[in-house]
């Protein structure tokens, strides 16, 4: 369709860096979906000793976490007065990561920003699994897990009922409406290029697409109806993605635990999570990128722009950090005294500079252009802001955990082969499904591309004139 | 069934279907990329999908009041001093539970006006993800050779009786 | 109860509204027991109480037992002793796992793989009997039969010195650490030096309004702990008003001495000198109001109080104030604790101290020194005491010289609780059969030819009449609780039988067919006293209320006035501590002490007391090395690093304690762990410092001079982090300051 | 303070529990009396030393000054049954709530095992089963048949011996007459050889611990976090006067 091809995407001063960028606007939407479903067709030995090897290490984190049902919570390092441990620094982290979806997707829609449209899809499959992961956390760190669903509401012989003032309640339903919503959000944007998968494939996946697609023709009236729900669930996604990780907060700061008990926390964890999150995502699109040659759709110019919100979040997220610690240094009440003083000159200060500098650093990369857009330096940096911000969420649970306001309490924690077993499971286990889903579906929104390309290639739609691809939506 | 390569001659060709006195519900067009509303010159259905939402969101904020405020009572355990029931703990649970019913409601809304999943055949063809707009005409008996003939002419694909696939 | 009101209310509330959105609970399902309810809601039985003794140690504190299907399930202080009045010590609570414990013997059996083999074969209790009968027929000798005993019941004292002596064999030896540690034997003979009698007097606390206790860790494990605690508590604040005043002198800072309102630290062996200085200072100046000192200035005489103070390290001025309070007090006593004892000065070191209470003249008045008032004297009061070290060392000697054929260990756990140095262990080996009765294999058991296991104390019979005693005359009964949870036999029907199956004399001397009759005759003589708390017609009735009451005691209190004998004018001794161990080589003083949980180490087999933790370290499950901070820094070691304790006599190795509660000099180890043998919680666990004690006695009393030892201490480079309740990171602080 | 939301809206009890710290030696024999009235598991050297030992009453030892001006205190710690306690409302179950008696109830067949409770005590006094609480045979015999054996996963802290509380007062209501002050008693407090620990209802202006609560001596542990301790301690050192 060469007629289509006059514009070209992205603004005049980025285009001349992009390479590759001509080659997608001059290819056709039949080649467009090939170059989709190609690299998800092509199952490599690489890929798979992949997929054996991230096997392998979800496997034996379900023995590890088969053990810690055996034999009891006593396997992990847990003691008195560290309750908490790795599990719950795990599931915050992960909670974290799944931010970036959400913010990606609904945020960046509503925003009309258009270089989300290759990313979307990526970010949005991230969330789910961050969470399907995090969700898993809350469960393995029970003590009788075989009872957990005592804290589902429903009439029981029991005569059981759940405690609504509790933050785990809040965590229970706040992640499970996220779980489902955003697993909803991915599943809807998905339903046309199911459809395209449909028209272009054969055998098991044919089925598996058909009944996915649910039948979808891409009508105008569909069409038009997919619009409104997605607006619909981008506004309404955003509340509950504020609130879950201000919920995951209130788990720490509700409690009078030095450290834990401040009314910054919801703030800062959203922030904080935004942060890694979309550094996660940096890192994934980075990853994925090369894994399945995606190149000519996650260019350079998707990188700088990711690359600039990560350092917008890290900034956020000192300023945040600064203002808690500010407040708690000033206050200087002993415990908290001692918790910072342990921090910076203490037990935990090697932790603490490592989070402050792999938190830190990474701002200054990222004003770099060259950072933001040299794909290996970005993994760099988006690594560096996850072993921080892993390291911040260790601080707030552990390091605050083994002091509290009598001294003949306090405990130091070690931890044991089972816990890092099974925070590597989630680990691993993140990575599996993003790789099997990555090869079953399509990993860049087919639909969402052309349609970008779309706005962009037509000054006169129909009868219609549009002036500006921006502005449309 | 006409197949287009591109939207303004799509647009062109239904205009002219229009004119030639086709009603707009005797037309489908299909496309692999969503074209904007009005943008091929047809009408914008009315939609239920808000008011969908709307009551979903209704409900779910009553059940979340109900299990934020009345099961409390129902099976009232004291705790820490607090009263049974307060402000804060509630507004998260009724917060989240309007959210959730809202999510809830637009998905199964927007399947329920799609009336989908339906597996059965329908009038489709397979080039429409490869880029192409497929227009597909039901035209009364007698306005059928003209409408053939009109969407011939705007495009370079034939022009074929529509046939129906298991989708 | 009112949780089921809401419930009902609850059903008429949903049944309009939450019925409808399914939320309410099915009616049928109300029957249901839900889990709202605690457990603690649903109390299942009636439990019986049964009165008896408790027999951790030798206090003889009246228990009564919780038992419910004829399983004991609990250990309480009987509220009507007069002793402990209801109250009851870790160590006394912690007796059913004695009972329960799963490393008990459960039958006789025979060590058939050589001593030592650990290889048992079990043995009908005929056949162990005959087997027994035979081997003290065929001595050549009867005097090469020897007897050790530890903490014997007074009744099973009494039969074993009876069939001895129609055996025409030596009586038996008693031996036990923890006497040794409380200096039991040295306090008799002070006893007996200062009040005319041999019974051990009674301290009253509860009046008194300054206690000086000179190495008297009375809250801990010396005496009746129990009784003093609770006449401490009193002291405190008291139903007299006011609060009494505590000073503790010792080197190492105990629990008691934490509970003390002054903690005079000094060097071991010193604490007479110590009271020599105070005497010296009110005798000179004329303090307080006790009447004329003229009568005491000869007793000082030979006092030099700068002499005192440097050989104390306790500053002068230091002890003027405390001479001012003494004398000042109303009711001042001074009481020579079990620190004294075990030092070679030990005997006059504790004459000093109780010269103060003469100065004061404290004898027989409120808050002063009592005796207890014997009641019904008789066969009762033939009691056990604690021999002396000395007699144990003339026994091991004859052990050693081969002179003894046979040796009956009965209660005891000398391979264990001596001094390794005393060789008891190599003099085991020249005995050529050897039989023990206690219900563990202990480390004496493991070198035993043949074990007869005792039953414990909850299933056997006795009686005991406790000293030091309570304000009045009493004697706690001691039953079964429940029957005998394994095939084990009481020693007393052992040695009853054993009697009748030797005919002749012994038969003649024990007629009795078991302890029971024998022991409702030994009671009979209670029966008429008109003291008693209750009356029954016939001895039967009585021997009854006996056991209900758990014993048998005066209504009201009867505080006896020791007659003190007259000093004299002669000047009290002043006798410089000696050491084991030269000044330059073994630089630090040892110093064990009992631990509050494990007594001498019997306890050790007690998983509730291996984890209860040690007061002042709150260390458990282990041994440590508690060194002053400034002597920790000197050897450059900290908290948990494992140090070797080297005495002329042996070396163990353990993680140090930097105990800011101890004079520098001094290296403290609890007493109690280092069991090779003793059951699954016990054995392979710590370390005994009774490796590395000396073999030396006070030479006037003859008993145990246990902290007459120098030690050196090499630090390891391992660490071993012990098993402590408090956090080190806290380091004691209760707030942040 | 939600004085109006107070679970004792029936003029109940408040059980509390005074600790004078002048009579307490330190002795440990509550710790043991706890142990075997409550079933608490033995934890072992190996978990005692990691900070996993059961005992729901601790002795806590403090340190004032240097050699040779030192002093040590002590004072036991238990579930300090606070009115406003803030472990009971973040446990999603309500396996800890507060009973109409003022107690700070634990329900164990509730608990799932989320240790909130234990993060959110200030005083730190609940424990955690990290494993199943093990008794070989014949140890098992020593349980208290009133008290449930808790499973792995499970918190558990003081009850103030609930279960002695209820015979109490089954027993007076069988004989028709109210629960006489000082006739609940729970182990540690029976066993307490220099009788440190007093129980009685704090609710009964004329009951000893009432009394002793209105003492000028009497302080509660971190009172500045209002949690509103049933514990009462009496400071050491000086005398009620």
């Amino acid at each position: 369709m060469p007629e289509s091809a006059q514009p070209r995407p992205g603004s005049e001063s980025e285009r001349s860096e992009l390479d590759g960028s001509l080659l997608l606007v001059e290819r056709t939407d039949s080649e467009i979906n090939q170059a989709v479903l190609q690299p998800m067709l092509r199952g490599g030995r690489n890929f798979w000793i992949l997929v054996a090897g991230l096997g392998a290490v979800v496997a034996w984190g379900l023995y590890a976490w088969g053990y810690l049902v055996t034999w009891g919570i006593g396997t992990t390092g847990k003691n008195r007065p560290v309750y908490w441990t790795l599990f719950i620094t795990t599931f915050v982290f992960w909670v974290g990561i799944s931010h970036a979806g959400t913010m990606i997707s609904a945020v960046l829609r509503l925003l009309k920003v258009d270089w989300r449209r290759p990313i979307t899809r990526g970010a949005e499959a991230m969330t789910s699994f961050a969470l399907m992961m995090a969700a898993l956390y809350p469960l393995i760190h029970l003590g009788r897990v075989w009872k957990f669903y005592w804290m589902i509401p429903y009439p029981n012989g029991r005569f059981m009922w759940p405690n609504f003032q509790s933050p785990l309640m809040w965590d229970l339903v706040a992640i499970s409406t996220y779980l489902i919503g955003s697993t909803l959000y991915l599943y809807l944007a998905l339903i046309p290029d199911m459809a395209m998968a449909r028209d272009h494939t054969g055998g098991w996946r044919f089925q598996l697409y058909r009944a996915l697609a649910l039948g979808w023709r891409g009508t105008e009236a569909e069409w038009h109806k997919l619009h409104r729900a997605l607006g619909i669930f981008s506004v309404a996604i955003i509340p509950i993605f504020l609130s879950v990780h201000s919920i995951v907060s209130w788990d720490f700061a509700v409690t009078i635990q030095p450290r834990w008990h401040s009314t910054i926390f919801a703030p800062y964890f959203v922030v904080g999570a935004i942060y890694s999150g979309l550094a996660a995502l940096a890192c994934i699109l980075v990853i994925v990128r090369r894994g399945m040659r995606l190149g000519e759709f996650l260019r350079a110019e998707h990188f700088n722009a990711l690359g600039k919100l990560v350092m917008v979040a890290g900034m956020l997220w000192t300023y945040f950090w600064f203002a808690g610690f500010l407040v708690e240094w000033y206050g200087n009440e002993p415990v908290t005294r001692e918790l910072i003083q342990e921090e910076i000159a203490g037990r935990l200060a090697p932790l603490f500079y490592l989070q402050m500098a792999a938190n830190l650093i990474p701002i200054g990369l990222l004003a770099f252009r060259r950072v933001r857009s040299t794909p290996r330096l970005l993994l760099l940096a988006g690594l560096s802001v996850n072993v921080g911000m892993y390291t911040e969420r260790l601080l707030i649970v552990v390091g605050s955990l083994q002091r509290n306001d009598i001294p003949f309490n306090w405990g130091t924690y070690r931890p044991t082969w089972v816990e890092i077993s099974i925070v590597a499971m989630t680990f691993a286990g993140f990575a599996l499904l993003y790789i099997l889903f990555s090869r079953i579906v399509p990993y860049v929104p087919v639909w969402e591309i052309k349609e970008g390309r779309l706005r962009y290639s037509l000054r006169r739609i129909g009868r219609l004139l549009v002036p500006t691809a921006a502005e449309i939506e | 069934m006409a197949l287009f390569d591109e939207g303004t001659r799509t647009a062109e060709a239904i205009d002219e279907l229009h004119a030639l006195g086709i009603p707009a519900d005797k037309m489908t067009v299909m496309s692999g990329v969503p074209y904007p509303e009005r943008a091929l010159g047809r009408q914008v259905e009315w939609l239920r999908l808000p008011y969908i939402v709307v009551a979903g969101a209704v409900a779910g904020l009553v059940f979340g009041l109900f299990l934020a405020v009345i099961t409390p009572h129902l099976y009232r355990l004291d705790v820490g001093g607090h009263p049974t029931v307060s402000f804060a703990p509630a507004a998260v649970i009724i917060f989240v539970f309007t959210m959730l019913a809202t999510i809830v409601s637009t998905f199964l809304g927007v399947l329920w006006e799609m009336n989908f999943p339906e597996f059965g055949p329908k009038y489709y063809h397979e080039e429409v993800t490869d880029g192409r707009l497929a227009v597909l005409v039901e035209p009364p008996d007698e306005l059928a050779t003209q409408a053939r003939e009109l969407l011939e002419k705007h495009t370079a694909h034939p022009v074929q009786l529509a046939e129906k696939k298991p989708l | 109860m009112s949780k089921k009101i809401s419930r009902r209310q609850f059903i008429k509330f949903t049944a309009g509204t939450a019925t409808a959105a399914g939320v309410a609970p099915k009616l049928h399902r109300m029957l249901q027991e839900p889990f709202v309810h605690p457990p603690e809601d649903l109390l299942p039985g009636q439990a019986t109480w049964y009165a008896s003794t408790c027999r951790q140690c030798s206090a003889g504190c009246g228990i009564i037992v919780r038992v419910i299907n004829g399983r004991a399930k609990k250990i309480e202080g009987n509220p009507l002793y007069p002793l402990n009045r209801g109250k009851l010590c870790a160590r006394g609570q912690a007796g059913l796992q004695a009972l329960y414990h799963p490393d008990r013997l459960r039958n006789a059996v025979r060590q058939t793989g050589g001593r030592g083999s650990r290889q048992f074969e079990p043995l009908y209790w005929d056949e162990a009997l005959d087997l027994l009968a035979e081997k003290i027929g065929s001595l050549s000798d009867p005097g090469r039969l020897a007897v050790l005993g530890g903490l014997l019941p007074d009744h099973l004292y009494r039969l074993l010195s009876l069939l001895l002596d129609s055996l025409g064999s030596p009586p038996p030896v008693t031996f036990d650490l923890h006497s040794a540690l409380e200096g039991r034997g040295a306090a008799a003979r002070l006893a007996q030096l200062t009040l005319g009698s041999a019974e051990l007097p009674v301290y009253d606390l509860e009046g008194a309004d300054v206690v000086f206790s000179f190495g008297a860790n009375f809250l801990e494990t010396w005496m009746s702990p129990v009784a003093q605690s609770l006449a401490y508590g009193n002291m405190r604040q008291g139903p007299f008003g006011g609060r009494g005043f505590l000073v503790q002198f010792e080197p190492r800072l105990s629990a008691t001495a934490a509970s003390a309102d002054r903690w005079i630290p000094l060097r071991p062996g010193t604490e007479g000198f110590v009271a020599l200085a105070l005497g010296r200072i009110i005798v000179e100046e004329r303090l307080g109001h006790a009447g004329s000192h003229r009568p005491h200035a000869a007793l000082y005489q030979d006092v030099d109080v700068t002499e005192m103070a440097e050989a104390s390290q306790v500053p002068i001025e230091t002890l003027r104030q405390l001479a001012q309070l003494f004398a000042d007090a109303e009711h001042p006593v001074a009481i020579p604790g079990g620190s004294l004892a075990g030092q070679q000065n030990g005997g006059p070191g504790m004459l000093a101290v109780q010269a103060l209470n003469r100065v004061v003249a404290q004898f027989g008045r409120v808050g002063g020194v009592f005796l207890s008032s014997p009641g019904p004297s008789g066969a009762l009061r033939r009691t056990a005491k604690a021999d002396s070290f000395s007699s144990v060392q003339d026994l091991i000697g004859r052990m050693k010289a081969g002179e003894v054929d046979l040796l009956l260990v009965v209660g005891a756990n000398p391979v264990f609780e001596l001094p390794s140095a005393a060789g008891f262990a190599e003099a085991i080996e020249r005995v050529p059969y050897v039989v023990c009765f206690n219900s563990f294999v202990d480390e004496t058991g493991a070198r035993a030819d043949l074990i007869l296991p005792d039953h414990t104390y909850l299933e056997s019979w006795g009686y005991q009449v406790p000293h030091p005693g309570a304000d009045r005359p009493a004697v706690s009964s001691q039953q079964p609780v429940v029957r005998p949870v394994h095939d084990t036999r009481a020693s007393a029907d052992v040695f009853l039988a054993l009697a009748s199956r030797l005919g002749g004399r012994p038969a003649e001397v024990l007629p009795w067919p078991d302890e029971v009759s024998f022991l409702e005759e030994t009671v009979r003589e209670l029966h008429g006293s008109s003291l008693g708390a209750y009356t029954a017609d016939t001895p039967a009735g009585f021997f009854a209320l006996w056991r209900q009451y758990g014993g048998w005691w005066s209504e009201k209190e009867l505080p006896l006035e020791p007659e003190v004998p007259d000093p004299g004018a002669q000047p009290l001794p002043i006798v410089p501590p000696l050491f084991e161990g030269n000044q330059q080589t073994y630089p630090f003083h040892l110093y064990p002490y009992p631990s509050v949980a494990l007594s001498d180490g019997r306890g050790a087999a007690l998983p509730w007391l291996q984890e209860t933790p040690d007061p002042m370290t709150t260390a458990r499950w282990g041994t440590w090395v508690e060194l002053n901070p400034e002597a920790a820094r000197s050897l450059g070691v900290e908290d948990n690093d494992i140090v070797r304790v080297i005495s002329p006599y042996g070396e163990l190795e353990a993680p140090v304690v930097v105990f800011p509660g101890i004079q520098p000099e001094v290296v403290a180890i609890p007493v109690g762990q280092g069991h090779t043998d003793y059951g699954r919680f016990a054995q392979q666990r710590g370390s005994n410092p009774m490796d590395l004690v000396a073999p030396v006695v006070d030479s006037e009393s003859g008993s145990l001079a246990w902290g007459a030892t120098r030690v050196r201490l090499e630090p390891t480079g391992r660490k071993q982090a012990l098993a402590r309740l408090e956090s080190l990171d806290g380091a004691g602080r209760e707030t942040l300051g | 303070m939600a004085q109006a939301a107070k679970p004792s809206a029936e003029p109940g009890r408040r059980w509390g529990l005074v600790v004078d710290l002048d009579r307490c030696t330190g002795c440990q024999a509550c710790v043991v009396a706890c142990q075997a009235e409550n079933n608490v598991p033995v934890a072992g050297e190996k978990q005692a030393g990691y900070g996993r030992w059961m005992h729901w009453i601790i002795i806590h030892r403090y340190w004032e000054g240097e050699y040779p001006n030192i002093k040590a205190r002590f004072m036991p710690v238990m579930c300090q049954q606070c009115d406003e306690a803030p472990c009971e409302p973040v446990c999603p179950v309500f396996a800890t709530y507060h009973n109409p008696e003022g107690l700070n109830a634990q329900i164990y067949n509730r608990c799932i095992g989320t240790r909130f409770c234990g993060n959110a005590c200030p005083y730190k006094v609940r424990t955690y089963n990290w494993f199943r609480p093990e008794f070989p045979a014949p140890l098992t015999e020593q349980l208290n048949p009133d008290v449930t054996v808790r499973s792995r996963g499970i918190m558990e802290k003081c009850t103030f011996c609930i279960q002695r509380i209820r015979r109490a007062e089954l027993d007076a209501r069988a004989q028709g007459r109210e629960v006489a002050d000082g006739e609940i008693q729970p182990a540690c407090v029976q066993t307490c050889p220099p009788e440190a620990l007093i129980f009685g209802d704090l609710n009964d202006p004329e009951s000893r611990v009432s009394q002793l609560a209105r003492s000028r001596r009497s302080f509660r542990l971190l009172e500045e976090l209002g949690t509103d301790p049933g514990v009462i301690y009496l400071k050491g050192g000086e005398t009620n006067a």
